[in-house]
């Protein structure tokens, strides 16, 4: 019964987004009947991963070298379940937030994004990945595009090309790889590879091509403004998924394929680190409530980076990657929270300026306190997923006696808490004036509370951490 | 200024980046080729007798299917960018074009369709013969604005959709005999046949919207 | 019922009340007072059901594993008990106050609601079963007290909010990295008395005294110890409900609880006395004691004086800690129930005051005795028992904490005691001169048709005033807090 | 046949160098159609027939077009520049 599982999460969102585009007019229809099953589907497939040893599938019953083998994974089974869930949410926000022109095109590409997800999350096949790699790309351009203002169009054309050049490394690397090895699959590729110089130059433009497109801090350069522009549950989905999956992918290149040379590990983790620094900065110095999400977005993406600093330590390896998957997941929620909330606001205020939205915590409580607990999870205050992150990470970090990272972490610490109690201050005073509350709509009670579920499932999850950690082994 | 030092610098970095990839590409030797025996141990079942058909729709069909979700997925992120502003679109239209065009359209389908079907024993089949065909509706696009004949919107997209909604029934259809895209021996060259057909016409309408939703724009 | 069942209800009794507070709009002013008071019954009913059943010797515990490196524990000792009944009673007193304060003012849903989870997070640290979960407490306390002092949404409220914030905020991430550094060496402990880092970690000297250093920092901040007391007279931009339960219970008290669990329950007082910490300890509540006197001298403000009063008086809590021996540690722990009482008591009177007649600056008090004499009686004997004058409450952890510094033979310790006690008296005794004295000038007096609000502003004042009194004059019975104390001493002085 | 190879190779990186590099972007849209064809008859020597059609039909042909087109609607609305 599971083995058809993986099959079935092909078929659905390819057929729901044949279904979305062809009648657009009841493409939400579509769509959020799509996010339920989507999303009943990943659970069912992380009870069967669960329950069952390791399993793969064969598509077409080609078995793995010829064919193309999918393998679901417990931490990429986790991520794609979470992410179903921000999907469904999103998807039911968008419904009541954007225009109709909009939500003709937004079903679509955003099953279409589900696809990818899946591609990646459980392929064995690095160039089936690729593909799934291009299709999230294109999804997420897109999606950016979808508000037609010229900045918005200029951020995703700059988005565009960023994510194709890196599809391009991805492949030359995929390349170099099967003219050396005549190999595709992840598992049948970790017993024969060798630390050769093709090899090595194979896993560099793979290295690049993903920090690229998970916007690692001196390639962020797109990520700003293309979150920041974008429709508000496009946003979400953006900073919530999409970026997630390529990190993922790293990770698990990290951990199966590459034979990391120490020093570069470590690089990659002093880039988390300058992530850290130059996003929170960014996002305190930023005027725009959106841009200074996604520069939190990015700083965000600086604490996943900080696994590979512990990735090959003497120390026990399982809490530095506690830590990340537990960033991860927080990241994925607190950021969608947060966008959905502060679409709300926007929405309400009809302006981004952060200056213009005191007091609105008396306008729309729900949403400020969506953001409110988003924050706390970013911060990384108890009990959060975002705390049990930085605990592990603090941890890790003072087991294997690194005390530079010790102290970015608690640096990045007081400068996000530094931005988001600026914003949650100014959220709590004066409202500047009180005709505002005419502009609330009915609709808004559902806009709030989805983004107010997703915010505090980022808090309240933490309280099962330990079946989350059991879970992921 | 900064536009030159960037080019200069891309030039640089191409430049070492060509040489360095040159020289491993050369230096590359191959180390295990069991995927290759398997190729050959699988190909009689894989109903054609081409490798690149075979391993395209055949062995890693899900490649090829995702693949089309990508192309059609550009169609919808074009419609996504659809800019709001009306112009004449271009043509190229006199008698001799005219003329010329009658001749070749038809010429062009039916190298389309020949390339299509000898994709099953040599070089060919539904992604370049989709290619010539939309080649040939825009050639008659921009010669015959005025004759050229556009369906109905949801038509359209019907046709859009179809390579992948036929690639997915026939995966659905399979997982009922063994597993996803499942289909060997006999059977095998009649559903890559039907798969290359469907794909041809329906990416072939794809890739000639590209080119005529871009120049027939209205504002919405 | 299970045992453990009770200590779910004692934190749920003030949460589900502060979430349907927060749903209920702000107009619904019975519907929330009704809420609010029913949640406060309940939690005064459970802690006297704690109180029954450790009578009996009944244990209450539960533990859940958070990660499988750390886990929540909740788990009621007396000590625990102390600061739950504390927590509790004076939630009901600044409740009755706050509604009297806070009629027809605007956001009261968001107030009474932040309100409530901040008694859940001190009668959380109250129950906390080891470090871990007492930090959690720690930091949800900090959470919601942030939004409770932005109330009144002035400049100086938030200029006060981002301060507060400044030191709490990165006093936790101190507390965090001792927590961490501290779990990874001993594991997922629960507080015993005596301690458990003597017995289990044979770690150096320094590094523990390293940690204690850091756990200072990062608990005395919410203590208001010398260097990182600025935010306390800040704070006092908040109105004056939250500035009661600030000094009395929620904050301050939180973070000198939190040291005697460091002390007595982390590192026992034994090894905490070996490593040099308690010499650490005396110097800085010596110093906190005598700056916060002298500051409060200096003050034209009625609330700042307080707030500096409240510096300075909750450091005898760590001087009686800092005490070896059991004398000052009963001082320390009775220190901490009867300082609270009175000076919610004194933050009642001066809440009225500004609210009734706008007196807001110490010069304003004259007379006010003749103007408002119950409120100035309540004033009058908390304030004396603030310097220690027999027999309010302030006289037994005074007396107390100079037996303790004599048994130790530290007879500089009672110079101090005795100078502190001086200077309390230098900027109280004005007060009270001015209060009762002096010819009454104008008044500016506000809400004369308010009988109904000035009764429920002054009745918990009288109330606090009255149980400072009592607290003094039955301090010796079973159940007082000093009883109290010295069942807790027994256990940590018994080996 | 090596030297039609390092013909087509050399042709190959110098029509690149000057799709980049070229300032007048009608003249570079030409050279990326030429580039297209050159890229065909490459395939065509690598033993890739359907490569090569395709690569006419679409990065010469389809892509040309398009690229064309664009260049007209830009100078038509004055933005010859973009």
């Amino acid at each position: 019964m599971f083995n058809n599982l993986i099959p079935a999460l092909i078929i659905t969102p390819a057929l729901f987004a044949i279904l979305g585009f062809l009648f657009s007019k009841r493409a939400a229809f579509f769509g959020i009947a799509f996010g339920l099953i989507f999303f009943s589907e990943s659970l069912l497939l992380l009870y069967g991963v669960a329950t069952k040893s390791p399993w793969a599938y064969h598509f077409g019953g080609w078995q793995a070298p010829l064919g193309i083998a999918f393998a679901p994974l417990r931490f990429g089974s986790s991520i794609l379940g979470v992410s179903a869930f921000v999907m469904l949410l999103t998807f039911i926000y968008a419904r009541f937030s954007l225009q109709e022109s909009q939500r003709a095109l937004f079903y679509p590409l955003s099953t279409f994004l589900a696809l990818g997800l899946v591609v990646v999350y459980l392929s064995q096949d690095i160039f089936t990945i690729y593909v799934g790699l291009e299709i999230i790309g294109l999804c997420a351009v897109g999606l950016s595009a979808l508000q037609k203002s010229p900045k918005a169009l200029h951020a995703s054309l700059v988005y565009l090309f960023s994510t194709l050049v890196a599809s391009g490394f991805y492949l030359l690397g995929v390349v170099i790889i099967y003219a050396k090895y005549g190999l595709l699959n992840i598992s049948a590729l970790i017993p024969v590879i060798q630390e050769e110089l093709p090899t090595l130059v194979a896993f560099g433009f793979m290295v690049v091509a993903f920090l690229l497109k998970t916007a690692v801090f001196p390639l962020s350069f797109w990520l700003a403004n293309a979150h920041a522009n974008a429709p508000t549950p496009v946003s979400a989905l953006l900073s919530a998924l999409v970026i997630k999956a390529t990190f993922y992918l790293m990770y698990l290149f990290a951990a199966t394929l590459f034979i990391f040379e120490y020093e570069l590990s470590y690089f990659l983790a002093f880039l988390g680190v300058g992530a850290i620094f130059y996003g929170g900065i960014k996002a305190y110095l930023s005027s725009d409530l959106k841009l200074l999400i996604a520069y939190s977005t990015i700083s965000q993406v600086g604490y996943l980076l900080l696994i590979f600093a512990f990735i090959d330590e003497h120390t026990d390896p399982s809490m530095a990657f506690n830590a990340m998957a537990f960033a991860l997941f927080s990241h994925t929620l607190a950021k969608s929270g947060f966008f959905l909330a502060a679409g709300v606001v926007v929405h309400i205020a009809q302006t981004k300026e952060i200056s213009a939205l005191q007091g609105y915590a008396s306008i729309t409580p729900v949403s400020v306190f969506a953001i409110a607990l988003s924050a706390v999870s970013l911060i990384g205050l108890p009990p959060s997923l975002g705390f049990v992150s930085k605990w592990y990470y603090l941890q890790s970090a003072y087991l294997s006696e690194s005390w530079f990272f010790l102290f970015a972490i608690i640096g990045g610490g007081i400068l996000s808490a530094a931005y988001l109690f600026k914003l949650l201050i100014l959220f709590l005073e004066h409202p500047l004036e009180e005709g505002h509350l005419l502009r609330r709509e009915k609709s808004h009670t559902t806009l709030e509370w989805t983004a107010f579920t997703l915010s505090f499932l980022s808090v309240f999850l933490a309280f099962f951490s330990n079946s989350i950690i059991a879970f992921m082994g | 200024m900064r536009n030159k030092t960037f080019h200069s610098l891309l030039y640089f970095l191409a430049f070492w980046l060509f040489v360095g990839l040159s020289f491993i590409l050369t230096n590359i030797n191959t180390l295990d080729s069991s995927m290759h025996t398997k190729l050959f141990e699988a190909m009689p079942h894989s109903g054609v007798t081409h490798e690149v058909t075979a391993v395209l729709l055949n062995f890693r069909a899900l490649d090829t299917l995702l693949e089309v979700g990508v192309i059609l997925l550009s169609l919808i992120a074009i419609h996504a960018l659809e800019p709001n502003f009306r112009y004449t679109p271009l043509s190229f239209e006199n008698t001799i074009t005219n003329t010329f065009v009658a001749i070749l359209f038809p010429l062009i389908a039916l190298y389309a369709f020949y390339i299509l079907y000898s994709g099953s024993y040599q070089s060919g089949g539904a992604f370049s013969a989709s290619a010539l065909l939309a080649g040939g509706i825009i050639i008659l696009r921009l010669v015959k604005p005025r004759s050229f004949f556009v369906p109905k919107e949801l038509i359209l997209r019907f046709l859009y959709v179809s390579g992948l909604f036929y690639f997915v029934c026939v995966g659905m259809i399979s997982l009922f005999f063994g597993s996803f895209l499942e289909y060997r021996d006999y059977i095998a060259s009649f559903y890559i046949i039907s798969i290359e057909s469907v794909l041809m016409l329906s990416l072939g309408a794809i890739l000639s919207a590209y080119f005529i939703n871009a120049v027939q724009r209205v504002k919405p | 019922m299970q045992n453990s069942t009770i200590l779910l209800l004692l934190l749920a009794s003030s949460t589900l009340p502060a979430l349907i507070i927060f749903l209920t709009p702000s107009r619904y002013v019975l519907t929330r007072n009704i809420t609010n008071l029913s949640g406060i019954f309940s939690k005064i009913f459970f802690v006297l059901l704690l109180f029954h059943g450790l009578a009996h010797d009944e244990v209450y515990s539960l533990s859940f594993a958070f990660t499988p490196h750390s886990s929540i524990v909740l788990k009621v000792d007396t000590l625990s008990m102390l600061f739950a009944t504390l927590s509790s009673i004076l939630w009901l007193f600044t409740t009755i106050y706050a509604i009297a304060y806070f009629k027809d003012t605007k956001n009261q849903n968001r107030f009474f609601g932040f309100f409530s989870l901040c008694v859940t997070a001190t009668v959380g640290l109250s129950v906390a079963g080891n470090l871990f979960t007492f930090f959690i407490f720690y930091e949800f306390l900090t959470l919601t007290t942030f939004a409770l002092i932005l109330h009144t949404q002035t400049v100086e409220a938030k200029k006060a909010t981002i301060i507060y914030l400044a030191h709490t905020i990165i006093g936790g991430l101190f507390f965090l990295v001792a927590l961490v550094v501290l779990q990874s060496v001993s594991g997922d402990v629960e507080f015993q008395s005596g301690g458990y880092l003597g017995v289990l970690s044979d770690a150096s000297p320094l590094f523990l005294q390293a940690i204690f250093v850091l756990l200072l920092i990062g608990i005395g901040v919410k203590a208001a110890i010398f260097p990182l007391h600025h935010w306390l007279p800040s704070a006092m931009a908040a109105p004056a409900p939250v500035s009661a339960l600030l000094h009395a219970v929620a904050v301050v008290k939180a973070g000198a609880f939190g040291l005697i669990r460091v002390v007595y329950e982390v590192y026992g007082v034994e090894l905490s006395r070996s490593l040099g910490l308690l010499d650490i300890l005396l110097g800085v509540a010596v110093v906190t004691i005598l700056f916060g006197s002298i500051m409060a001298l200096r003050q034209l403000d009625i609330k700042k004086l307080l707030a500096y009063s409240t510096v300075s008086q909750v450091s005898y809590i760590l001087l009686g800690i800092a005490l070896f021996g059991p004398l000052g540690t009963i001082g320390a722990m009775v220190h901490l129930v009867h300082q609270g009482v009175m000076k919610i008591t004194l933050f009642f009177c001066a809440g009225a005051f500004a609210k009734l007649h706008n007196i807001k600056k110490i010069d304003q008090l004259d007379g006010l005795g003749k103007v408002m004499p119950f409120g100035a009686l309540a004033f009058s004997i908390a304030a004396l028992g603030m310097i220690g004058i027999p027999p309010t409450a302030g006289f037994i952890s005074k007396y107390y904490l100079a037996l303790g510094a004599y048994e130790n033979e530290l007879l500089w310790v009672l110079g101090v005691l005795a100078l502190s006690s001086l200077l309390n008296a230098m900027y109280f005794l004005p007060l009270l001169y001015r209060i009762w004295f002096l010819a009454p000038k104008e008044l500016h007096t506000q809400q004369q048709e308010k009988k109904g609000a000035n009764l429920f502003l002054l009745l918990p004042a009288l109330v606090g005033a009255l149980l400072s009194l009592l607290l003094g004059v039955f301090a010796l019975s079973d159940w007082s807090p000093l009883g109290l104390a010295e069942k807790i001493v027994e256990l940590e002085y018994r080996r | 046949m090596l030297l039609i190879d390092t013909l087509l190779l050399v042709l190959l990186l110098w029509l690149g160098f000057k799709i980049t590099f070229t300032k007048d972007h009608f003249n570079a849209i030409i050279h990326f159609i030429v580039f297209g064809m050159i890229l065909a008859l490459a395939w065509v020597r690598l033993g890739a027939f359907d490569l090569a059609l395709a690569e006419i039909a679409l990065g010469a042909g389809i892509t040309g077009a398009l690229l064309l087109d664009t260049i007209t609607f830009l100078k038509k609305i004055g933005r010859e520049d973009a």
